[in-house]
């Protein structure tokens, strides 16, 4: 087992990681720019370094001077959390060359998970349905067109590198796919040096649903269930929920093998989540495998008692396994906490907090590094809080969960707080009626 | 402060069954505590990197301290300036273990002459001059790890004109 | 069921019965003295009314005041909380002849719970062991001797209507026995107003468990399982723990039984606790009966899921329990974080808390009602937060508090917080020799 | 402010599709709000009772202010002082319904004077003056709640010597 590892992440994720070490009694390294020098894991870590100037680029996504901090502190092992180097198979590489673990997948799984179009090809040669689309990367915007009267419209261009929403189009026509399919390439190729795009059919009305896989290193592969993940904006996950809303067990169980079989056909370990679109005929298909632990992860943690995070150290190290079983008790729904203005079309609201008040009570769990007095930088993320409520049933979670929404209070900023709260306490939102417009509904 | 010193403390106490230990010799002050009573907290002079306490810097000030900004106020409010670590590594003043420093106290400087190397995943970096003067102080001790910012040099400043 | 409630309380049980009733989507009333009006609980209520000064015999403890509040704002029924009014048979006496809900039990359940004498001897009557001692009040030292000779030496004379440690007074012989009995009987006369004593023997090296109890209006009773509260400092709770620590089965279903058949002894309805005493040997004895919610209730609810607080409601509005059952999962342990100086013999330490940090992540519940800037007043009982940990097991618990513990930060006074983790954390606590001095062995 | 009207009033905007509902009448103002979307929060003025928002008062000011608070600032900044409710209750001007109030704006008071009742528990508690001076206004309605501290009547005060 790791005795020393160093996260190579900030925010809420480092936090978490922090205490999931602490509860294996693992020294922690926080590693931090020069703008995060009073941010809460630098504060709860055993031990802190300052790595670079604020920009990401020189700091949370700069390989050597984070290696060079791992082997100043004699870490272990790193945890990258998510976001930043979480899902660089270089940098997975390199911890491997350095001797450092690296707590996640090999850096092949990375390579391949990372490759949209080329995941999608293994999936699918795997048996598991995939959204009718291009095999890989399409040449030109003809070929599309081509492909795409065969599939039929509407349909979505999407970056094989991509993510976020980056790179994405979608195309009611010919002509608009042509130009899609060259606007997406220039996207894609600006974002992630990578103009490579591909095909696939527009699922109207889909809902995303995921499945958490743990994967150990001696062949050991569970589902720990699914996530409803559809109440987006703009690609960024607002509200999730576990289990999803209104699945038949046979759906259910359908979906877990999917995932399994996902899982072995890109040849996955650590904790990794496998993304499908659910249509509401109840037919799925996959569409990506993320190689890290998502944001969203509490609300599995919550249902099944099962510490991912933990899960992951364990896994990295070599160790099976075991026993772990996924037995849900429960709903859990998770609140997305930003940074931003929902009255301003979520402009980023950084600055500081000088007071705030984090709920609390039966069933409430929150993962935050706010504090009063902090200052949120404006140089990353704005995620601050999530707020996750537990409940016996999802009416219970959701009446949990808008209370505590309307009780949290960071007096300084605007956040999507109140937002969140106004969406979960909705009719549609209680009646299950999970649509990709959700968000815009309570919006304008 | 010896790092592997350091270190070798932090062991003892560990195995031992005292809940604090503190060394003070020659103006640097060593203070550890175990955790279970009260969050571990120790500092160099200037240190390394430093182990904060369990619990947040809730404190009335606007922001923290930390000690190498403590170090480089202290040295600026001596009339001289100082030259920082431009990135995470280790410090080595000298090109080669066998060779002299780069440079040492009461030396001239340029600007852009090498005056350190730091080292970090094998690359040597080396370090130059952005001010003309006269190196004063050398901060840390060769092979000493150094944080991003961290000062390495105090430098007496030579009007450039 | 009611839909307006008064929570005469104040502090963080004021705010636990707040997120109750939200629950429920019943509306709050707080009310407040006039050194609370910035408090937790009268910002989070739907409406809140200044009840009188900051004393809390005209404030919290006037009856007249929260009557003419519950009628001025006409709330259905009325929630006591713990302490204050919450065993006042008084007062549960005037709710209902004003028509107001009173939740809680009956005014005559109040009455002889509150007789602690008396109610030993119904319970004993029920085939309950209690502790060897007198049938009721003693009358005169001279009877206590001969009594205390006859079940054997050490005794505890205790007050009727005690409560706290007050009026308690432990004795070896004869001559000191007959000097405590006058000394217990005059301290109870000044504290309770009524000067009645009994005796019980003396059982070394005990533990305190209590077994809670739900009972509605038809009938139904069921124990929610045990705690363990040994962990205590003159008489004030300070770690507990649900389930207790190395219960057989066989004990525990006797424990059980036995609390269950007090409860109908003494005609109890809604939550309570029957409390005991347990030897070394494996043997118990029933020692009082607690007709309120305890302060420890989140223990019980983090391993059995059910929100005691939304039940103790639903029964008092007549409803009967339905389904509700104990099936408890994993561990939970609460520490009490009060403003009090361990460091200089637990002093009140009252102000202003200037900052605050209050932990969260997996497995954390916080029940507190404080928040920066709130300043603690002098005039109420000390606790400001409740930090409960849930684990899978009990190490995982331990491990997931002390670290919460050592996170929690309230700049601006002294609290009991470090303490708390200390203990916890020690080898004896995570061995289980849970003895009454294991405070004072970690304060000396 | 009549609390029927008010009730009345809450009642429409729940069953409303509506979020918010805002009175302004006279120098009285009603403002009433929907939870799901932001708090409910309501003032009176004076209010007999505060309908708080459901997250705590986190300004930066030492303190919250209450609408009692203000009324008797405002009434003191004038030269005036305030008898305010010694206990929760309902004020009644009036010893009995047929009968006149105890007393009217203009009126001279004495120390010791009854001035009103506040009911609470079926108790009819007289309130007594603490000062000598004129009664300038009535602050609350007959048989309106009042909470303790509440500011009853504006006086100006008589010098006592």
């Amino acid at each position: 087992m790791f005795r020393r590892i160093l996260i190579a992440n900030r925010g809420e994720i480092a936090v978490r990681i922090i205490r999931a070490c602490r509860e294996q009694g693992i020294n922690t390294i926080a590693v931090y720019s020069s703008a995060d020098q009073d941010c809460l894991h630098a504060s709860l870590a055993d031990e802190s370094i300052c790595i670079g100037p604020p920009s990401a680029k020189e700091s949370y996504l700069n390989t050597a001077a984070i290696i060079a901090a791992a082997e100043i502190c004699d870490a272990h092992a790193i945890h990258p959390g998510y976001g930043f180097l979480s899902e660089n198979a270089q940098f997975a590489q390199v911890c491997r060359d350095c001797h450092i673990g690296f707590i996640g997948p090999s850096p092949d799984a990375i390579s391949l998970t990372g490759d949209k179009a080329k995941c999608r090809e293994v999936v699918a040669a795997a048996g598991v349905p995939v959204v009718p689309g291009s095999d890989g990367i399409i040449q030109d915007p003809a070929e599309a067109v081509r492909l795409a009267n065969e599939i039929g419209f509407p349909v979505l261009v999407k970056a094989s590198a991509g993510g976020g929403g980056k790179g994405m189009r979608i195309a009611h026509n010919d002509a608009a796919l042509q130009k899609a399919v060259v606007a997406a390439a220039n996207e894609a190729k600006a974002a992630f040096g990578d103009g490579g795009v591909y095909l696939e059919k527009f699922v109207e009305n889909a809902r995303h649903v995921e499945v958490q896989i743990l994967a150990d290193e001696h062949g050991k592969a569970i589902t720990v269930g699914e996530r409803e993940c559809t109440v987006q904006r703009r690609h960024q996950k607002l509200i999730e929920e576990a289990p999803a809303f209104g699945l038949t067990n046979a759906l259910r169980s359908k979906l877990n093998k999917a995932a399994l079989r996902a899982t072995k056909a890109v040849g996955y370990t650590n904790a990794g989540t496998a993304e499908f679109l659910l249509s509401p005929d109840g037919s799925f298909y996959f569409i990506e495998f993320n190689a890290r632990i998502q944001v969203e992860h509490p609300v599995t943690e919550e249902i099944s008692g099962i510490d991912l995070v933990g899960q992951q150290i364990r896994i990295a190290s070599g160790e099976p396994m075991g026993s772990v079983s996924f037995k849900p008790q429960g709903w859990a729904i998770e609140a997305r906490v930003y940074a931003e203005d929902p009255e301003n079309n979520f402009a980023p609201s950084p600055g500081k907090i000088r007071r705030c008040h984090i709920p609390g009570g039966p069933g409430i769990r929150v993962d935050s590094h706010i504090f009063p007095s902090y200052t949120v930088p404006p140089f990353y993320d704005s995620l601050i809080a999530k707020v996750i409520a537990r409940g016996a049933d999802r009416d219970q979670a959701i009446i949990r969960l808008v209370g505590a929404l309307n009780e949290f209070t960071a007096v300084g900023i605007h956040t999507t707080a109140r937002l969140c709260a106004t969406i979960v306490d909705s009719g549609r939102f209680r009646r299950g009626e999970l649509t990709a417009d959700l968000v815009d509904f309570f919006v304008n | 402060m010896d790092l592997e010193k350091l270190k070798e403390l932090i062991a003892i106490l560990e195995e031992s069954g005292l809940s604090e230990l503190e060394i003070e010799e020659e103006g640097s002050r060593i203070r550890l505590q175990k955790p279970s009573v009260q969050a571990a907290t120790y500092s160099v002079a200037p240190p390394a990197y430093s182990a904060p306490a369990m619990n947040p810097d809730l404190s009335d000030d606007a922001g923290t301290i930390t000690a190498s900004q403590a170090t480089k106020d202290a040295i600026e409010d001596g009339g001289l300036v100082t030259i920082d670590a431009p990135m995470v590594g280790v410090f080595y003043a000298s090109p080669s273990p066998e060779e002299e420093p780069f440079v040492k106290p009461g030396d001239d400087i340029t600007v852009d002459q090498t005056i350190c190397i730091v080292e970090a995943m094998k690359l040597m970096n080396e370090v130059t001059s952005k001010v003309r003067g006269q190196i004063v102080r050398v901060l840390v001790d060769n092979a000493e790890p150094v944080e991003f910012g961290q000062p390495l040099f105090a430098v007496r400043p030579v009007d450039a004109s």
